[in-house]
């Protein structure tokens, strides 16, 4: 590993700004958030797949992976962050290094000839060049590459060094955003800089989630000026610097580049999320506040309060009818951390029970908010086990599982709805309307009648033992060492 | 039970409905060394055989009494005797299974009588089976047409018999395919059981190369079998308008079993249910597998199905048989059926209308419907409503291999399940900003597309 | 059956200009030209069947069928007659009696009102009427009905009364023509008559056969006014009597109406085809020659010479490379009368043999032209049974069957390729560029390596007995009463 | 033989090819009680294993080594012998099967040497099998992943026996869907022959309901089976990429048939005369009437089938397998595949790309092709040159019931020919005047739509 990477991680893990971090004791925080995975009992993506999942979203870019083919031959085309222009970012480019590549060591010259040919092909805003295990192991010098190639060929070739065995997913998240601030950021310059220009950080505009809340920007006069979202443009990242306030939607991953732009640029920044009517009338609150601190008309505010008390009492009126069919079920939650206080007050707005949610992830801030939300702790838990969580929607302990794809059929196979709540899903539940959405969503999975027939017994079993859901402290479930995560 | 609703207008557009006649025919070629034989028009033939030829790729042995301006009149007793002779000479058939027309039908004629007639005094025609069924176009559709045939050839062929333990008659209804008929032998089979069917498309109508060429059925149910089937222990009618076959059975000593539907996992598990109590014998390993893998398929296909706003066309039994089965994963129908009756009434939806394909496309584009269901002549709506369109019931003339579609048992609804949950799929919706009301974003952002300055 | 009906009847069947008729002895002319069929040996559609093939590929006018079902119901959309205006001739209109309409005598007042309907719910620009066996035979009065209507909601509303049961598909053709005749031919003016207006009857633009002959028109400046073909107008029905010149088709079935025109209006007609290079040219030289007979501008002769010197020198190029592909391959054909020689005649132009032809509704004329053709009548055949014909082609006595839809499986499960000559065909094969495609299909179909592979042993069989195709006198082939008919 | 072009470029654009080590796990699970594991990075298995979720919709149990900085490079002999620790108290396994990755390749360490080391060692370990294959990422594709884990799973576990009459090996190649193993299975018991299947996913990866959850594959070949192959009277190998593995098993006695292709008529005519020479056995009639049953679909298709051009990216045996079925249809075909070799050469075409989907998306634009089969990847791609799209291969991601599409034997080839003529009758060509260059009709013709002047 190059000592610049080696630098940039300890960097990354050292986040000031980071809550998990600052709650640490001193000697612990040196160590930095990064879990040591369990061989045999690790889960999850790694580095390289988190600056993808962070990039990818920037719609105009080439992304190409400097890599033997699993890396990306495996990766691509496997989410839904939706684009309002480019498809380019839907493509997979890769070196697709071979055996010979390697052992004549063609690695920096099979990528420098695969920069030329892409951009000829597809004549890309930018190039993003990815460096994994492999291409860092045999110490392709990719920073080198990427600034011969911008050079000669015109165009900017940013190079993102994220061998997977550096860590997990979320280091690479912040080692991609990182290399946006080192190489984008502050490149380009709007034509005309508003006083109410944001930028928005880690919504990835799954399904048109972001466009969910746009609507709402635009009838406020707000302009998305710099994004790292989904639907972003090569452009947005590079004008960043100029925008009025940061909002951060996904915190954790993305912290250290919102308090760079503050420090750099004095652009402040604030954590907020769209899930949920509560939520999202507060991020528009703070967002128009921090506008009109920074210079924005006060009007702003009466106006946000108008657009807020007009989109509420909508969406409360069209969640009436629906809120019968919820109420009083009772949801298994099992999320990443910033999400979880935001999903547990929204379906506890729609009288839904939580009757567990997982920390994984969670600050003890995040910790705090769900307690201050839910009453107590006793429903809050860390990892759980596939099994055990199997046993427990078996025993018909929960009417339904929330969370990510992986402990999808986890649900499934234990005869139990599981309603996604993470970045495959189909739907977009992100403000007011998607508050709806996903309630109709709940609706139409908890209600199916299809559940009552698989669990029914089959023609040559007896009838099923009427079996009476014991309560249970999910507090007192034992953690497991495996990171079953989603986020 | 939906209330049945019938639309006040005069004119039919876009008819649903196939006619009876073409129904007794199809049922007639599910007889071993069969030919139909139409008594009217010879247009009536002609347009029934295209038809079928065109769902069934192959050729279609269909004949007619080809009545003539005077027998229209002067009635047609005497074509019917020509027909039969003239059959017998060129094919040789052992069965020859008479459907009347609407023609025939207005004029009244008593064309069973004089055919009992004819037949006594022909002796010559006695190693040949005739079956007559009265089946008016007028009256009823496609399932309707099926049932008198099955019911004129009970009446006619099924006669007292001595127990024959393990033997059980299945009666498929119209909307089963051959492929449909082959999959429910299968898993009566299965349970030790020996089913006589009648009639049997999966024999005659399965689309396979035979190496010779015969002007009548290439296969079907076997007349020394008919004649047992007042033995069986048992009759399994599919569908309710196989409920009155049944019957005819069970006044001959058969106790009748009418199974509403064979798609679906309560329905399936149903039948299972009874094969069980039929045949005393324990569940083969393959079934409760089968029904595993039905289990897990509708996790999958779940997602795509629930809350799924079908537009549902179809005749009853077949209507009831899918319909019932994606209410039960959840979807939400909106339903045209060719005629009333029982089947019809428990189709799981608020109303249905006993209409057409015109009646079908107003409701599904007022219901928002995101999915259709119904025969090839479906397609058309499903262009102008921009809606994947699965084909389902008789005619499919614009896909291949309608005979081999498999609906039925365990392995069938799973098949089914997919083929739904895939047309889904097939037609992505793409989200836009535009779908949220959200404005574009500035073009300003936009890379301008230029050539590289270096190659 | 009423009297006016048995009028038109008699009258379709005494067609001076029928070829067929004119050769028979005065005795025999009487009868008329409708065989009487054989009850269970019979084929083939019925005179309604007939009249909606004739009239059904005029686009914007709603057919409705004054019918219980079945006529309708198993008998709409199912032919490829193409439009490049309206889709309502594609939708299926009937009366949909039942047994109550029947025993109640409601028939005519059933059909009042579903005309008064489909003119509220299509806006046609006419409605066309037709009666079946069961309405004929309950005595509906479909030509007061529609007379009514028409006058009611001021729109043309057309009887066209046909039972089934009067004759053949032919016969319908016949009735249908008569109908436009007598009711529609004559009842608009066209904008600007002109000098090289034709009419064109009874090509039925299958697959967009007409499509490939009208470049060839309009570059010679030719208008197709009237039509009683695919893709017509009703206005172009209505304004037939205006055009210089009328080109037939498909002979047999609209020769009555060819003749009415120039009867009527004078107006020459003449009969075509544009199977084949020489039939095409032919066809282009007759038109334009009459056309100048009657005013058109003299140089339209020189124009059209240039335009097939050009098309067949084009054509014959294209041509060139695929003759080594089809020559020397025996074909056996089975079509109707006209098309005979037509087809016949272009395949030897490609060097194919033709091993054997039906004569069925072929005239005198015809067996003339086939005997000039193909040197003598030894290959010349009437109607031939399924089973014949499959054990011809089973013991290899002809490479493919080029035929209508109806023999499509007597050729494929005696393991012979088969080429659709007829309506159901999905590729148009008219004209000059037609030609080409058809050499290409027989290509396709005949060089296809599945049939070696279909006609090889299974794996459980001995080897295929190699049975040399033994040399048969066609015209010796037993007729059959039965009528195999396909057009 | 086709020529094998190797396109000059350093840009891999839209991979085709799917990595050695997942083709690996994907064997590996097929194995009963069986956990695959990754000896690599941990992202290498989070994406393997997202890939094989999406494509069977079933959780998988794939797990990883989880080399970090410092493994990376020291070497992961330790986190190899921990990973195998953690997995045997937390689920039991009775194999686990080892797939190595770029990374660990890329080093170069002599990981069978340490693993056998510790495994002698660690005598604890004794009662789950552990294989190691060498899989790095940058040689081959999923089919030689595949191969690589069978040939690892012959040498540890295939050992001499006794001759077993009766008893085949079959060894299906990586192409070869569940649903296409069950049929094989199927076909080789109807001559009176009892397959032992390595790997065999019909028993793992069908998709089933299970009545609990574990940790490790829920079905798959025993491996007292594995054990008793060597007693078998011959291997039937599947594909020419199993080749290795059936030699290994002709080494220790067993007749090695490697059947290129099991698709297509004239394939599975091969396949049913071997299979009549190993059992001795007359032909079922079932499996005479599948083949009558094909060669009419071969009738059917070959309309729309004949002459189709068809752009095809997939593995070698598979590209074979279909290629060569669709060829000797009439079809043409423009090819990418993974990787060379002996079956990519055998395709039926002038030449065969050795590249990626870039490489057919051009190669398809030109050729004029009308429809595309390739994996699910393909989609964009077929939006874009709006071709039909029969997905098959690996990932199928974005369809239900990949596991459950049989395009093997008589009737996997009819279904597969139903498919592809049903793909093409789904993109229906309208004509327009425009396409013969014909000038629109003059709309002075039209019919002026007007409101009727009476309701």
């Amino acid at each position: 590993m190059s000592d610049a990477l080696k630098q940039k991680i300890q960097n990354a893990f050292q986040e000031p700004g980071c809550a998990t971090n600052a709650a640490k004791p001193e000697a612990e925080r040196k160590k930095g958030c990064a879990k040591q995975l369990t061989p045999g009992a690790a889960a999850g993506g790694c580095a390289f797949d988190g600056a993808m999942i962070a990039l990818q979203p920037i719609t105009d870019v080439a992304h190409v992976v400097h890599a033997p083919l699993a890396c990306w031959g495996n990766g691509w085309d496997n989410r839904g962050s939706a684009s309002s222009g480019s498809e380019l970012y839907r493509k997979g480019f890769t070196t697709d290094l071979t055996e010979l590549d390697i052992v004549m060591g063609n690695g920096e010259k099979k990528l420098y000839r695969a920069i030329r040919e892409v951009i000829a092909q597809e004549d890309p805003a930018a190039v993003f060049v990815y460096a994994t295990c492999v291409t860092a192991l045999i110490g392709d010098d990719i920073g080198a590459v990427c600034k011969a190639a911008a050079e000669r060929f015109g165009r900017p070739v940013i190079p993102v060094n994220v061998p997977g065995y550096v860590g997990s997913k979320n280091l690479g998240n912040k080692l991609g955003a990182e290399a946006m601030l080192d190489h984008v950021v502050g490149t380009m310059e709007p034509a005309e800089p508003g006083l109410t220009d944001i930028n928005i950080i880690g919504d990835f505009n799954l399904s048109g989630e972001l466009w969910q809340i746009k609507p709402l920007l635009d009838r406020l006069g707000i302009r998305i000026l710099g994004s790292l979202s989904g639907d972003a443009r090569y452009a947005q990242v590079a004008m960043m610097h100029r925008a009025r306030v940061t909002m951060l939607v996904c915190s954790h991953a993305f912290i250290a580049i919102a308090r760079k732009l503050q420090d750099r640029y004095g652009i402040p920044y604030f954590e907020g999320s769209f899930y949920g009517i509560s939520d999202t009338s507060a991020a528009l609150r703070t967002m128009c506040a921090m506008l009109v601190d920074r210079g924005a008309p006060p009007d702003l505010l009466d106006r946000c309060e108008a657009l807020i008390a007009d989109e509420e009492a909508r969406t409360r009126a069209a969640l009436a009818p629906l809120r019968p069919k919820v109420q009083g079920r009772r949801v298994l939650l099992y999320t990443g951390g910033h999400k979880t206080w935001s999903v547990v007050s929204a379906l506890q707005e729609l009288g839904v029970e939580v009757v567990g949610t997982s920390m994984r992830k969670a600050t003890d801030g995040d910790r705090d908010r769900v307690v201050e939300i839910m009453g107590d702790d006793t429903h809050m838990f860390e990892n759980m086990a596939p099994k055990e969580m199997y046993r427990m929607l078996r025993e018909a302990r929960a009417d339904v599982l929330m969370s990510g794809g992986r402990s999808q059929f986890v649900a499934l196979k234990a005869r139990v709805p599981w309603i996604d709540v993470n970045q495959e899903k189909h739907e977009p539940y992100a403000g007011y309307a998607g508050m709806v959405e996903l309630v109709r969503a709940i609706d139409r999975e908890m209600n199916n009648p299809m559940w009552a027939e698989l669990r029914a017994p089959a023609p040559w079993e007896g009838l099923a033992p009427d079996t009476p859901a014991a309560p249970v402290l999910l507090s007192a479930v034992p953690g497991s060492k495996a990171d079953f995560e989603d986020c | 039970m939906a209330r049945l609703i019938h639309p006040d207008r005069a004119l039919s557009t876009n008819p649903l409905k196939v006619s009876a006649p073409l129904g007794a025919a199809m049922a007639y070629l599910g007889i071993e060394g069969a030919i139909p034989l139409f008594h009217g028009a010879q247009g009536c033939t002609a347009f029934a055989m295209v038809h079928m030829v065109r769902h069934f790729k192959e050729a279609i042995p269909l004949q007619t009494t080809a009545m003539n301006e005077v027998s229209a009149i002067l009635g047609g007793g005497e074509q019917i005797e020509e027909a039969i002779e003239n059959l017998r000479k060129r094919a040789n058939p052992k069965f020859i299974g008479i459907a009347s027309t609407a023609l025939v039908e207005t004029r009244g004629e008593d064309v069973a009588g004089e055919l009992r007639e004819m037949l006594s005094r022909r002796t010559d025609f006695a190693d040949t089976a005739v079956v007559y069924a009265a089946t008016p176009d007028f009256v009823g559709g496609l399932e309707d047409g099926w049932a008198r045939a099955v019911e004129a050839i009970v009446d006619a062929l099924a006669v007292p018999c001595a127990r024959r333990e393990g033997q059980v008659n299945l009666l498929p209804g119209a909307h089963m395919t051959p492929a449909d008929v082959e999959e429910l032998a299968g898993l009566i089979r299965a349970f030790g059981l020996d089913p006589v069917i009648l009639p049997d498309l999966s024999l005659s109508l399965d689309g396979h190369l035979a190496d010779d060429w015969r002007g009548h059925s290439l296969g079907g149910t076997r007349l020394s079998d008919i004649a047992t089937m007042a033995g069986s222990i048992a009759t399994l009618a599919i569908g309710d308008a196989m409920r009155p076959a049944a019957m005819k059975l069970q006044a001959l000593g058969v106790p009748a079993h009418v199974v509403p539907s064979v798609t679906g996992l309560a329905a399936v598990d149903g039948l299972v249910s009874l094969l069980m109590t039929l045949s005393g014998a324990d569940v083969p390993a393959t079934v409760r597998r089968d029904r595993a893998r039905l289990a897990d398929a509708m996790l999958d296909a779940h997602f795509q199905i629930g809350g799924l706003k079908v537009a549902l066309g179809a005749d009853p039994d077949l209507g009831f048989a899918l319909g019932s089965t994606l209410a039960a994963m959840g979807a939400e129908l909106t339903v045209v059926t060719t005629t009333g009756g029982a089947a019809a009434e428990r189709i799981p939806a608020d109303q249905v209308i006993v209409g057409d394909l015109g009646d079908l496309e107003r409701a599904a584009e007022a219901a928002g419907a995101r999915l259709l269901l119904t025969h090839s002549h479906g397609r058309m709506m499903a262009a102008r409503l921009h809606l994947p369109h699965v084909r389902a019931g008789f005619p499919v003339f614009d896909r291949l291999g309608a005979q081999d579609v498999c609906r039925t048992g365990y392995r069938g609804t799973r098949a089914f399940l997919y083929e739904v949950a895939n047309a889904v799929l097939s037609h992505p919706h793409r989200p836009a900003p535009e779908d949220f009301g959200a404005a574009r974003i500035s073009s300003e952002f936009d890379h301008a597309a230029s050539s590289p300055s270096h190659h």
